[in-house]
């Protein structure tokens, strides 16, 4: 479906394009069936970011807050990228591995079932 | 002569309508420029009924009567120190919130209503439009005027119009009003005066002002129910231009639903925030979400849908969705406005046990299972001296704007995640109806000034959330926002009320 | 029962709103103050209107007047809406006493048939004006700047109503209320040749696109030469003709426009003397709308007084006005 | 059959109001909330302006009932006589 406004050219660049991040990209990260953390975190993050950069650097600080978060087993964690089942390799850039602006990551972790196993 | 008199309907005909003639110099069209592109077809704007009829002269009369009487009891109210007979100073959070939120929709309700009530070429429905247009005037400076005492004694209301325009949670009501007032004539009615004040408003206005009532805020109850009073003409007026839409050409009944479907999932979205304030935010309750949500929503709407069967029009689309969410909506609110306090103009805080006890009361089905372990994890925290402040930006959704905090219904321990690729972009969204609305005009939503992404852009100043909070959003950090335990707020409260420094509140209890 | 308040305790925190504070500094506000300025949206509008995509939803440029600040265009009543109802009211109440005296004792019956006639064709018909002047401070509320210049645009624009619902009303008296002289009076409008140039002049303004210019040729231009011709030169010709009461039934507009031209003087002054292109712009608008303007009213002026100056009367209480709110230099 | 409801600010014209309402309308049930008097009644509801002008002892205009009217749902037709509400199934 289109718009329908009273001009055929109403159209506008996207506000969230990528050239509007100097030089960053936003990748989202969410932790599935963890509620602790309310929503996914969005990072800005340049595109040559290594994998591992991203988890063991830009993630930790928020998510270390959560009890269970040490506990993660990152070889047994499995990930999405877009909806999509994603084999993470740590040093390959994210842009390399089709880690795209606005790109969304999930890791999922059914060992770890939440604060008092409640998904929290 | 003895000519026959005229009914009040023809009276007022003639005193409105009738005001205006068919051009013969000037291009109409010309005039009324924007009625025709959405693809609304009017055949006879005569067929109008006009919803109510006030001539100026009753207009000026009975309103001026309502402002004396208001006016009266807010000089008595800051005369008194009114702000001291409020329940507790944490209720005081929920009218910030109606001030910074709610507030400056009601401006931009009277610059849309201003807006259509020119031009609309039928003149019944341009008066109509005009009046609403005045009446929502009357809110917002009503509403400033009630607050403007509590400024004077409180934290975060100072600001209101400058964080409205930049504040991340404020771009929710913001956006929703941008969205309906850039939108044609036709569907702005249908957003506003039909889906919102018909079908939703009850739900913000009335359980709220009775929780004002309830909460002895005497000021914002009385500017409540006041505005109430305007509101009953402003109903009558949305289901009448639905009426009228939908009697005029049969081809206007998708358009119609298309607009109701967009517009309910918009309303009921916001309304998130409204539920939360009556699950968390008043310490009387009055009733649920839940409760409200059933009466105001499933009983009355359910009844209205009834009745327009006969055009056609069916249930807005993802109704199904909100019987579930209203176990459900309050609590995830909350929880991101608490996780997120350090960000926020209003004061947070964890509910009492009390409270607690009662939330599982309402919710049997929900609470206790997947609400109550995330408030006994931030009560731990608390006591461990780490309230819990999330420590990154969160992802929003590019329709509604709320971080997508919001559950899948069928599986509430894990974030509903969907999303569109439009024009070589992704984009993201807390639910289905969003999602919706999105895919149906992407040239729209591409715009969305998204505060996240706008704070990543260098757009808000500040290289770190504290500067966007403090010369951005204009906040005063340290007053306005963080948890309400050891704020200015409740240290003042406690210095009125002689109350020791550091009881805790929770336990607070009125001096037999 | 509470505890005993200590009262000294009770100090406000703060005298107002931030943004009163920045404007006017740390100090208690007036009610005006508090609802009028920085209220309208300013900045981060999320859509482009889908009706006129090539502006903001709020957007300064709908007019060529070029102003720095538009909250300089304060209203000197100061009306706010509970102001603003109240006045009308207290107005709306005197007015409402003189139209039933004038029911009750069966005025209309002592009118003439001459002067009924004028009424019909000449003062009835204006109900249609005021009704294009509702129209365009309506334009001028929804697509101008800053709450400061919008509400008071949204104040007028009803007031134009309530006068067009007056005029009316004397329709109404006149025929028992069988609306039978509306419909006279609006043929009138419809068909009199006299009315046909003055019908094309509103016509026309609710096409132009400009706010400050629509504002300009109705409250300005047209009103002020209306006003006079109508309610003072017409009024003073009834008189003559043994129709004094009528008075009784247009006062209401004549104290208005006593009202709504204090505030108006006020917010020409203001833009005319923010920039020489400011006034050289109003000036050009002034000039064009003018003359258009009296051509307009010329036919049904010479029908109506008998006087041949009554449009150049008009005309220099106009020209006074130019020159006390600073468009003439 | 839906139900149709008004809502009144509880102040003491709404009191005459309300007993006008009750007698008119047999079947209509009151609600007593927080500051407000909620009237309920299965189809339809009148407001008459002779029962209130009754109860309340002087002249009344159907346009006083906007100065205490809070909420209604229902297709609401109104003259000078009197406020029907009603749903149409």
């Amino acid at each position: 479906m289109s718009v329908v406004a009273i001009t055929p050219d109403y159209k506008f660049a996207a506000k969230d394009r990528v050239e509007n991040f100097h030089g960053n990209q936003i990748v989202y990260v969410g932790w599935d069936h963890h509620l602790m953390f309310c929503s996914a975190f969005a990072y800005p993050v340049p595109p040559a970011t290594t994998f591992k950069a991203l988890r063991d650097g830009v993630m930790q600080e928020a998510f270390e807050l959560h009890p269970e978060y040490s506990k993660v087993n990152w070889e047994t964690a499995t990930w999405l990228l877009d909806n999509e089942p994603f084999q993470p390799q740590l040093d390959k850039s994210l842009q390399e591995q089709g880690v795209g602006h606005k790109s969304l990551l999930r890791f999922q972790t059914p060992e770890l079932k939440g604060y008092k196993n409640a998904g929290v | 002569m003895v000519a026959k008199k005229l009914n009040l309907k023809d009276k007022y005909r003639a005193l409105t309508r009738d005001l205006d003639w068919d051009y013969d110099y000037a291009d109409r069209k010309k005039a009324f420029p924007y009625e025709e592109f959405e693809g609304i077809k009017i055949t006879d704007w005569s067929k109008w009924e006009d919803p109510f009829r006030l001539t100026m002269d009753s207009y000026w009369k009975y309103q001026a009567e309502k402002e004396k009487k208001l006016y009266a009891i807010f000089d008595a109210f800051s005369q008194n120190n009114g702000h001291l007979n409020v329940t507790d100073a944490r209720y005081v959070n929920a009218i910030k919130l109606f001030l910074t939120g709610v507030s400056p929709l009601e401006y931009q309700a009277f610059q849309g209503y201003a807006h259509v009530g020119r031009q609309f070429s039928g003149a019944g429905a341009r008066v109509a439009c005009q009046m609403q247009s005045i009446d929502e005037l009357r809110h917002v400076q009503t509403q400033i005027h009630a607050m403007s005492h509590y400024n004077k004694f409180f934290d975060g209301f100072q600001d209101w119009t400058h964080m409205h325009d930049r504040v991340w949670y404020l771009s929710v009501p913001k956006s929703f009003f941008d969205d309906a007032r850039s939108a044609g004539p036709f569907e702005f009615l249908v957003a506003i005066s039909f889906s919102f004040e018909y079908v939703l408003t009850n739900l913000l206005f009335v359980p709220f002002m009775s929780g004002a009532a309830h909460n002895g805020d005497m000021a914002t109850c009385t500017f409540g129910f006041s505005a109430q009073s305007d509101e009953a003409r402003h109903m009558t007026l949305g289901l009448e231009i639905i009426k009228f839409l939908l009697e005029q050409h049969e081809d206007n009944v998708p358009l119609v639903q298309k607009w109701i479907d967009k517009w309910f999932w918009r309303g009921t979205r916001l309304l998130a925030l409204v539920g939360m304030m009556m699950d968390y935010m008043l310490p009387n309750k009055v009733m649920s979400w839940k409760e409200a949500w059933e009466v105001y929503f499933e009983e009355a709407g359910g009844a209205l849908f009834k009745d327009l069967a006969r055009y056609g029009i069916v249930m807005p689309k993802f109704v199904e969705t909100t019987a579930k969410e209203k176990e459900h909506i309050s609590h995830q609110a909350w929880w991101i406005f608490y996780t997120h306090g350090h960000a926020a103009a209003f004061h947070t805080w964890i509910p009492s046990d009390e409270e607690l006890d009662w939330l599982s009361e309402k919710y049997p089905d929900t609470f206790d299972k997947y609400y109550r372990p995330r408030w006994e994890l931030a009560k731990e925290m608390e006591a461990r001296g780490e309230r819990f402040y999330t420590k990154a930006l969160p992802q929003l959704c590019t329709t509604c704007q709320i971080p997508m905090g919001f559950t899948e219904m069928d599986d509430p321990t894990q974030i509903a995640y969907r999303s569109s690729d439009f024009d070589g972009e992704k984009y993201h969204f807390c639910s289905d109806g969003c999602k919706h609305i999105f895919d149906q005009e992407p040239e729209k939503y591409v715009q969305s000034w998204l505060p996240v992404h706008q704070i990543y852009q260098g757009n808000c100043g500040g290289a770190n959330v504290e500067e966007v909070l403090r010369d951005y959003y204009k906040m005063n950090l340290g007053e306005d926002n963080m948890d309400f335990k050891g704020s200015p707020d409740e240290q003042r409260w406690n210095e009125w009320k002689g109350k020791d420094k550091g009881k805790d509140t929770d336990k607070d209890q009125d001096v037999a | 029962m509470t505890p005993e308040i200590k009262t000294a305790t009770l100090q406000p925190i703060r005298n107002t709103f931030a943004n009163i504070e920045r404007r006017f500094g740390d100090k208690p506000a007036s009610r005006y103050q508090e609802a009028t300025y920085d209220l309208q949206g300013e900045t981060n509008f999320h859509y482009r209107p889908l009706w006129q995509p090539q502006y903001e939803l709020n957007d300064k440029n709908r007019t060529q007047i070029k102003m720095n600040d538009w909250y300089d265009l304060k209203d000197p009543r100061q009306f706010y809406y509970g102001t603003y109802v109240q006045q009308r009211a207290k107005h709306q109440e005197a007015t409402e006493t003189n139209y039933s005296f004038f029911e009750k004792r069966g005025l209309a019956e002592h009118l003439s048939e001459e002067v009924k006639a004028s009424l019909l064709t000449y003062l009835i018909p204006l109900r249609h004006v005021e009704h294009t002047a509702n129209l365009n401070n309506m334009y001028g509320c929804a697509f101008g700047y800053g709450t400061a210049i919008a509400q008071a645009l949204l104040y007028n624009a009803m007031d134009r109503l309530g006068n067009a619902q007056y005029l009316s009303r004397i329709g109404l008296l006149l025929d028992g209320n069988s609306a039978e002289s509306l419909a006279t009076a609006k043929q009138e409008w419809l068909k009199n040749p006299v009315w046909q140039p003055m019908r094309a002049l509103c016509e026309e303004m609710t096409t132009v696109q400009d706010w400050f210019e629509v504002f300009v040729a109705q409250d300005l231009i047209v009103d002020t030469l209306v006003f006079n011709l109508f309610y003072e030169q017409l009024d003073k010709k009834l008189g003559s003709m043994g129709g004094r009461d009528v008075a009784l039934l247009t006062e209401f507009m004549q104290v208005w426009t006593k009202d709504s031209s204090r505030w108006l003087d006020s917010v020409l002054k203001t833009v005319a003397s923010e920039s020489e292109e400011n006034r050289a712009l109003l000036e050009v608008w002034v000039k064009h709308w003018r003359a258009k303007t009296l051509e307009a009213l010329k036919p049904v002026v010479s029908a109506m007084l008998d006087n041949s100056d009554a449009l150049s009367l008009a005309d220099a209480l106009l020209e006074e006005r130019l020159t006390k709110v600073g468009i003439n230099r | 059959m839906s139900k149709v409801y008004l809502a009144l600010q509880d102040n003491d014209d709404s009191r005459y109001i309300v007993e006008a309402i009750i007698e008119d309308n047999p079947e209509a049930t009151v609600i007593h909330q927080p500051a407000m008097i909620r009237i309920e009644s299965t189809g339809e509801l009148f407001v008459r302006r002779a029962s209130v002008e009754e109860k309340i002892g002087r002249d009344w205009d159907m346009q006083e009932l906007h100065l205490s009217l809070i909420t209604l749902g229902g297709n609401v037709d109104e003259d000078e006589d009197r406020l029907h509400l009603s749903w149409n199934v």
